[in-house]
């Protein structure tokens, strides 16, 4: 049931050493890079810190996948070209779910195998405190973790490829507002539930930001502790809330105890989700029929670049995931700022990332078909996307720029 | 040492230990200990308190962890043996300080006692005959065994023992720390029970008591067995009369 | 000179001289750095957990309360994480006498069980405070340049000898204790709480203030690691897992009560955890911890009472030899 | 009305985390250790009630005792060459060797059976009963009288068969059940065995509205010891008790309070109750 074992580590390497010994050849013919073909011989290291154990594993997993995928077809393609083709090696590292242990393992692999970056490490918290390592040794982190912190704090040598997660929460109001509103439906109370994560309340702060500055009234505000046992007590208010819609922001146990909760009780109001558990292939999985119609916001979709993610499918037999998605757009823009500035040095590649504006490869199936930070750090370019369950699909259904197919509202 | 006091003529000893040597932790408490029990006997063994009496009867039911010697019962060596598997011979031990289970009920203390021959469809009748030895447990039946007195307790104790229908029954110091009426009461259970046919092993402090009630005694003295003798006979030594009896 | 001394100081002359081998900013440094921390806590916990054998399975209560303690002291007012790390510790040891109240009948299994509770409860309070904590979003360092006085520093090596330190100072505080009044009372309730109440020892009163010396402590190393890292969140510092239950792994594999227990378990745990996860982790998702859990239990079967115990056995051996 | 909505709610979780929680009592009550492991094979539960249902077609509330089945038997095997080394060793040693077991079992899980969160879709995943305006969920419901039926079973069975008594007799008095010719090793696997076998059990019917992944048992494990510390370390009765006040107090605390603060307030309790009553609210009786 785990195929990733065929297509890692060493065999990822195999048929690419070979390429990379041709296109050095024809490098020493060429003067002006042929120190730098010299001093590359090798393969470029790159480092990848994610949760591979412990409880956000599932995500860690996929983004593993989206960047193994990302740096198979790379090599393939003949490598760095910039370097006379060199390739690119995965060193890979475990975070467990734990900040201090992302750190660790992050200062490893930067005195350890030298690498020339880091991606990762899907959860904000692992990201933050991996990009103090990363910061203070001069060494770019490219991260999809979506946590205003990351990219507010002033350092040089973080990316952030998506939105920040308060974009993301007002987004979801909205673009929900705006659906509602295309419905004949004037959004004037929503409920609020948030898993009380660096996730979740962040999100919720940019939802009721936002509902503050449009006028609309939350109804009920509730966070919970992660790993809740029973969601019925939040049902129970939610019941009693009168709200027209609810924006869950929650991973996938939470997420499917308050949709099952919610039929159960006949609650019928739109699910807005926040991202999370809502949009993993698992979420229509375990509830079939009943996650016809639920929406959520999306830091990106594989819909948008089919042609890009559709070899995920084929491969892993469940469509291209976000998380997944974005990790291959880290590779991918890195690999292309280590293309622009011509060597695979960490300050030479930070200051490629903060000036590029990146549209090929992976790039593409961001919105706006490219990359481009700002001295921050953050993906300037990168827009919130909502999708929605329709079929047997997660399909992007706004903002209507990026749209697939038309939202259904069900209220 | 020990004089060859046989047991009644033409019967095999229901149980033999010989050259019994047993401890806990380094050092040996028994050096060479040999005692038998006849078919329906009752012997006691005497002695100060730290004789070994206990590690003797402790030795039989397996329950020390060191010993070396031989021991056999009816035929079988026991010394091969856990001791769960002890009961299932037919040897019922009621321990020293009764190791009732205190959170259970008289009742169901009982009927633990069948618990090695649990198929055995005489039970139901041993557990009258148990209510008829010791009518006070009928009365206390659904009590929990941990609110009971101390002489109930004993009760309890040696009315699970029963519950084997055991060929021996050992008792270690049965009468300890109990009031004398009820000392008296459970000695005369003790011989209702020999007249069954039941062999019985008994360790007591009391000298007077135990050697009027048993047959046959012997006298442990630091690990050894100095005196082997009929109960009367051994009533009438003046050593055993001057160190345990106090005359 | 004793011999445990003589061992003492050739440790700590290794110690003190090994970092200058290392890059000083390097991994190696850093997995050392993280130990020398984890051995020192092991051992403040190893006040409690060893000389009054009362298993704290809390003590991230005490560590979590010097890492915010000092940090939000330094978010909002600027103050210096030196400042910090004595509020911290003097918030600790109240916190630790606060929670003895409650717990002090407790004996073995249920006094563990009562303090799981504190760590979870500082975990909640810490997330449902944002305005204060940050929340469960975590709190970072203010980045600042090198500098002693604010307690941050680029490089790894003077977190080294700040850990380094501190192991020095809370074992001197734990042999000190050992071997004084405290440590005699403590025994005397160790071995029997009834009679040293008997012949005169305030139970109550020596367990609160084993408690107090203990928590206080993990509330400056707290601060310290706070320093270190520059961010954490609820879960890391009131983390069970990471934090209380480590703690008291550290202390019981090295041997509890005793000096050297807490410095070798860390010492043996903290880089077997690093070894599993750099030579496993780029391999199947979940080998390197499935791998140092069976090496756990492995330790703990062969030698349940701990790592020491045979060493400390065989000197006993010795010296009772050399005594003839 | 909300008030009752709230206490059936609680009712109904609560006799979830009854069952879950007894064989950690159960484990206990017969060898005297805390196995912080014990969470763990909930998860493991859950994973064979998922498997049963993913492979076999078969509801989880059925493949719940195709869990107990199979997590006894490992129970047994655990016990037999882990825990039975250390039931002499001080209680740290034994701490030590269950949060092992903790780390080796859910990474054989991360390695068996994938990080994937896993969820079964069941026809009644939505269904509620409606009283009036009482909604009565159906998983819950199902959950419910799944854990009142095991509780019965492990009642009828400790004190209505040889075997249960004789568990009984081995946790209250080892040497004198061995001088009843009961094997205590034996009922200390039977014992070991049974104890997480019900908790997998509890993972199992709880399938229906309830994720698994490896690390699943994380959330359940300090729930646990609130809900056996609550009625008493070692007492099943207790258990039953403390699994429902837990509940209670979880879902009405959450009309007081806020949702996140539900656990503070539960820890509260547990503190107090730990200090006040440290043999919990029915200990003493077993």
């Amino acid at each position: 049931m785990d195929k990733r074992s065929d297509h890692r580590g060493p065999r990822l390497l195999r048929p690419t050493r070979r390429a990379a010994l041709q296109l050095g050849g024809a490098a020493v013919a060429m003067p002006f890079i042929a120190r730098l073909a010299y001093a590359q011989k090798g393969p470029v290291n790159v480092g990848v810190v994610l949760p591979l154990s412990g409880a956000n594993a599932q995500f860690g997993v996929n983004s593993l996948r989206g960047i193994e995928l990302a740096a198979e077809q790379i090599n393939k393609a003949g490598g760095i070209k910039a370097l006379g083709g060199a390739p690119i090696n995965l060193v890979v590292a475990d975070s467990t779910s734990t900040p201090t242990t992302a750190a660790t393992v992050g200062q490893r692999l930067i005195t350890q195998n030298s690498v020339v970056a880091i991606l990762g490490a899907y959860a904000s918290s692992l990201s933050i405190a991996l990009s103090e390592v990363t910061e203070r040794r001069d060494i770019p982190l490219l991260t999809m973790s979506f946590s205003d912190q990351i990219t507010s704090r002033g350092f040089k040598n973080i990316f952030q490829v998506v939105a920040k997660a308060s974009t993301l929460g007002r987004a979801q109001l909205t673009e929900t507002a705006e659906i509602a509103k295309d419905a004949g439906q004037t959004l004037q109370r929503v409920a609020i539930m948030y898993e009380d994560t660096a996730y979740g309340t962040s999100q919720a702060a940019g939802i009721r930001e936002t509902a503050k500055q449009t006028g609309i009234t939350i109804v009920m505000d509730e966070a919970y502790p992660l790993g809740i046992t029973d969601v019925t007590p939040l049902i129970n208010k939610l019941r009693g809330a009168d709200a027209q819609a609810v924006f869950p922001a929650s991973y996938l146990n939470d997420g499917l105890q308050i949709i099952r909760s919610m039929r159960q009780q006949r609650i019928g109001i739109p699910v807005i989700g926040g991202a999370g558990g809502y949009i993993i292939p698992d979420f229509k999985q375990g509830l079939g029929e009943f996650a016809e119609g639920v929406l959520s916001i999306a830091p990106g979709s594989h819909d948008l670049a089919p042609e890009l993610t559709a070899e995920f499918r084929q491969r892993h037999g469940y469509f291209m995931t976000h998380e997944a998605l974005e990790h291959a757009v880290c590779l991918s823009v890195l690999v292309q700022a280590i293309e622009t500035s011509g060597k695979a040095d960490p300050a030479a590649i930070r200051d490629t990332l903060h000036t590029t504006r990146f549209d090929q490869g992976w790039a593409k199936a961001m919105t706006g078909g490219a990359v481009k930070f700002d001295q921050t750090g953050l993906n300037t370019l990168s827009e919130p996307l909502m999708v929605q369950w329709q079929g047997d699909d997660l399909v992007t259904v706004g903002p209507s720029k990026y749209a697939k197919k038309k939202p259904i509202w069900t209220a | 040492m020990s004089a060859p006091v046989a047991t009644s003529p033409g019967t095999e000893p229901l149980l033999s230990v010989e050259e019994l040597h047993a401890g806990y932790d380094a050092a040996d408490v028994l050096h060479g200990v040999s005692v038998t029990v006849g078919m329906g006997e009752f012997v006691c063994v005497l002695g100060a308190n730290t004789a070994g009496k206990s590690t003797l009867l402790r030795s039989v039911s397996r329950l020390v962890p060191r010993s070396r010697g031989r021991i056999r019962f009816a035929g079988t060596d026991l010394m091969a043996l856990p001791s769960h598997a002890v009961p299932g011979l037919g040897i019922a031990h009621v321990p020293e300080g009764r190791h009732v289970f205190p959170d259970m009920t008289v009742e169901e203390n009982l009927r633990l006692g069948a618990f090695a021959v649990r198929h055995d469809p005489a039970i139901s009748g041993r557990f009258d005959g148990v209510l008829r030895l010791f009518p006070r447990l009928a009365e206390r039946r659904r009590q929990r065994a941990g609110t009971l007195s101390g002489g109930e307790q004993q009760m309890v104790a040696v009315g699970r023992a029963l519950m084997l229908g055991p060929r021996l029954l050992i008792l270690d110091e049965p009468s300890h720390g109990l009031a004398p009426i009820v000392v008296d009461e459970l000695h005369r259970a003790f011989l209702d029970i020999h007249a069954g046919g039941t062999a019985i092993l008994l360790v007591e402090q009391n000298t007077a008591l135990a050697l009027s009630v048993a047959s046959r005694g012997y006298v442990l003295e630091s690990g050894r067995v100095v005196l082997a003798d009929t109960a009367d006979a051994l009533a009438d030594n003046p050593r055993v009369r001057e160190a345990y009896l106090g005359i | 000179m004793r011999p445990s001394l003589v061992l003492a100081a050739v440790a700590l002359t290794v110690a003190a001289l090994l970092p200058l081998t290392l890059d000083p900013a390097g991994y190696l440094i850093r997995v050392l750095t993280v130990t020398l921390l984890f051995a020192a806590m092991s051992q403040a916990w190893n006040i409690v957990g060893g000389l009054a054998n009362q298993m704290s399975l809390g003590h991230a209560a005490f560590f979590g309360i010097g890492a915010y303690t000092s940090t939000i002291l330094l978010v909002n007012y600027g103050l210096s994480p030196w400042i910090g790390m004595l509020a911290g510790a003097a918030l600790g040891a109240a916190f630790a006498a606060l929670v003895s109240v409650p717990t002090m009948g407790l004996r073995g299994h249920y006094f563990a069980l009562a303090t799981l509770a504190f760590g979870e409860v500082m975990r909640v309070i810490a997330n449902s405070w944002p305005s204060l904590t940050g929340g469960p979003a975590g709190i970072s360092v203010p980045f600042a340049p090198d500098s002693l006085l604010m307690l941050q520093f680029k490089s790894t090596l003077p977190y080294y000898y700040l850990m380094l330190a501190a192991l020095v100072l809370v074992t001197a505080v734990f042999v000190v204790t050992k071997a004084g009044a405290l440590g005699y009372r403590l025994r005397a309730v160790k071995e029997n709480p009834d009679a040293a109440e008997v012949v005169g020892v305030d139970t109550a009163r020596v367990k609160t203030i084993a408690a107090v010396m203990s928590g206080g402590i993990m509330a400056a190393l707290g601060t310290a690691y706070a320093q270190f890292t520059f961010f954490f969140d609820p879960e890391t510092v009131f983390g069970l897992g990471p934090i209380s239950i480590r703690v008291a792994l550290i202390a019981i594999l090295g041997g509890i009560g005793t000096a050297a227990g807490p410095i070798v378990g860390a010492f043996v745990i903290i880089p077997l955890e690093e070894l599993a996860n750099s030579w496993l982790s780029a391999g199947t998702a979940g080998l390197s911890q499935l791998v140092y859990g069976i090496l756990l239990m492995l330790i703990i079967l062969v030698q349940p009472r701990g790592l020491v115990a045979p060493v400390e056995a065989l000197a006993a051996r010795w010296r009772t030899r050399r005594a003839r | 009305m909300v008030v009752i909505q709230a206490l059936v709610d609680g009712i109904l979780i609560g006799g979830v985390y009854a069952v879950v929680s007894i064989g950690l009592t159960l484990v206990f009550g017969v060898m005297g250790i805390v196995n912080f492991a014990q969470a763990e094979f909930l998860m493991l539960g859950m994973f064979v009630g998922y498997l049963a249902w993913a492979w076999l077609g078969l509801d989880p509330l059925i493949g719940s005792v195709i869990a107990f089945a199979v997590v006894f038997a490992l129970g047994c095997v655990v016990q037999h060459t882990l825990i039975r080394r250390v039931l002499r060793a001080p209680p740290v040693a034994q701490i030590f060797l269950t949060v092992g077991l903790l780390i080796v079992i859910e990474n054989a899980a991360l390695l068996g059976f994938g990080s994937q969160f896993r969820s079964v879709t069941t026809p009644y995943q939505t269904s509620a009963l409606r009283l009036g305006d009482l909604f009565i969920s159906v998983p819950y419901l199902a959950a419910f009288l799944m854990s009142v039926v095991s509780g019965l079973a492990l009642w009828l069975f400790m004190n209505r068969s040889w075997y249960g008594r004789a568990m009984r007799a081995t946790a209250q008095d080892g040497m004198a059940a061995s001088l009843m010719g009961i094997d205590a090793d034996r009922m200390r696997r039977i014992a070991f065995g049974l104890g997480v076998g019900l908790t997998a059990f509890g993972g199992a019917v709880i399938l229906p509205y309830f994720t698994v992944h490896p690390t699943v048992g994380a959330q359940f494990v300090v729930l646990m010891f609130t809900v056996v510390v609550l009625g008493g370390l070692g007492s099943v009765a207790g258990a039953i008790v403390g699994g429902q006040a837990v509940g209670i107090i979880q879902s009405l605390s959450a009309m007081a309070f806020p949702v996140q603060l539900q656990n503070l307030v539960l820890f509260l309790v547990f503190i107090t109750v730990l200090a006040l009553r440290p043999q919990g609210l029915v200990g003493g009786a077993r």
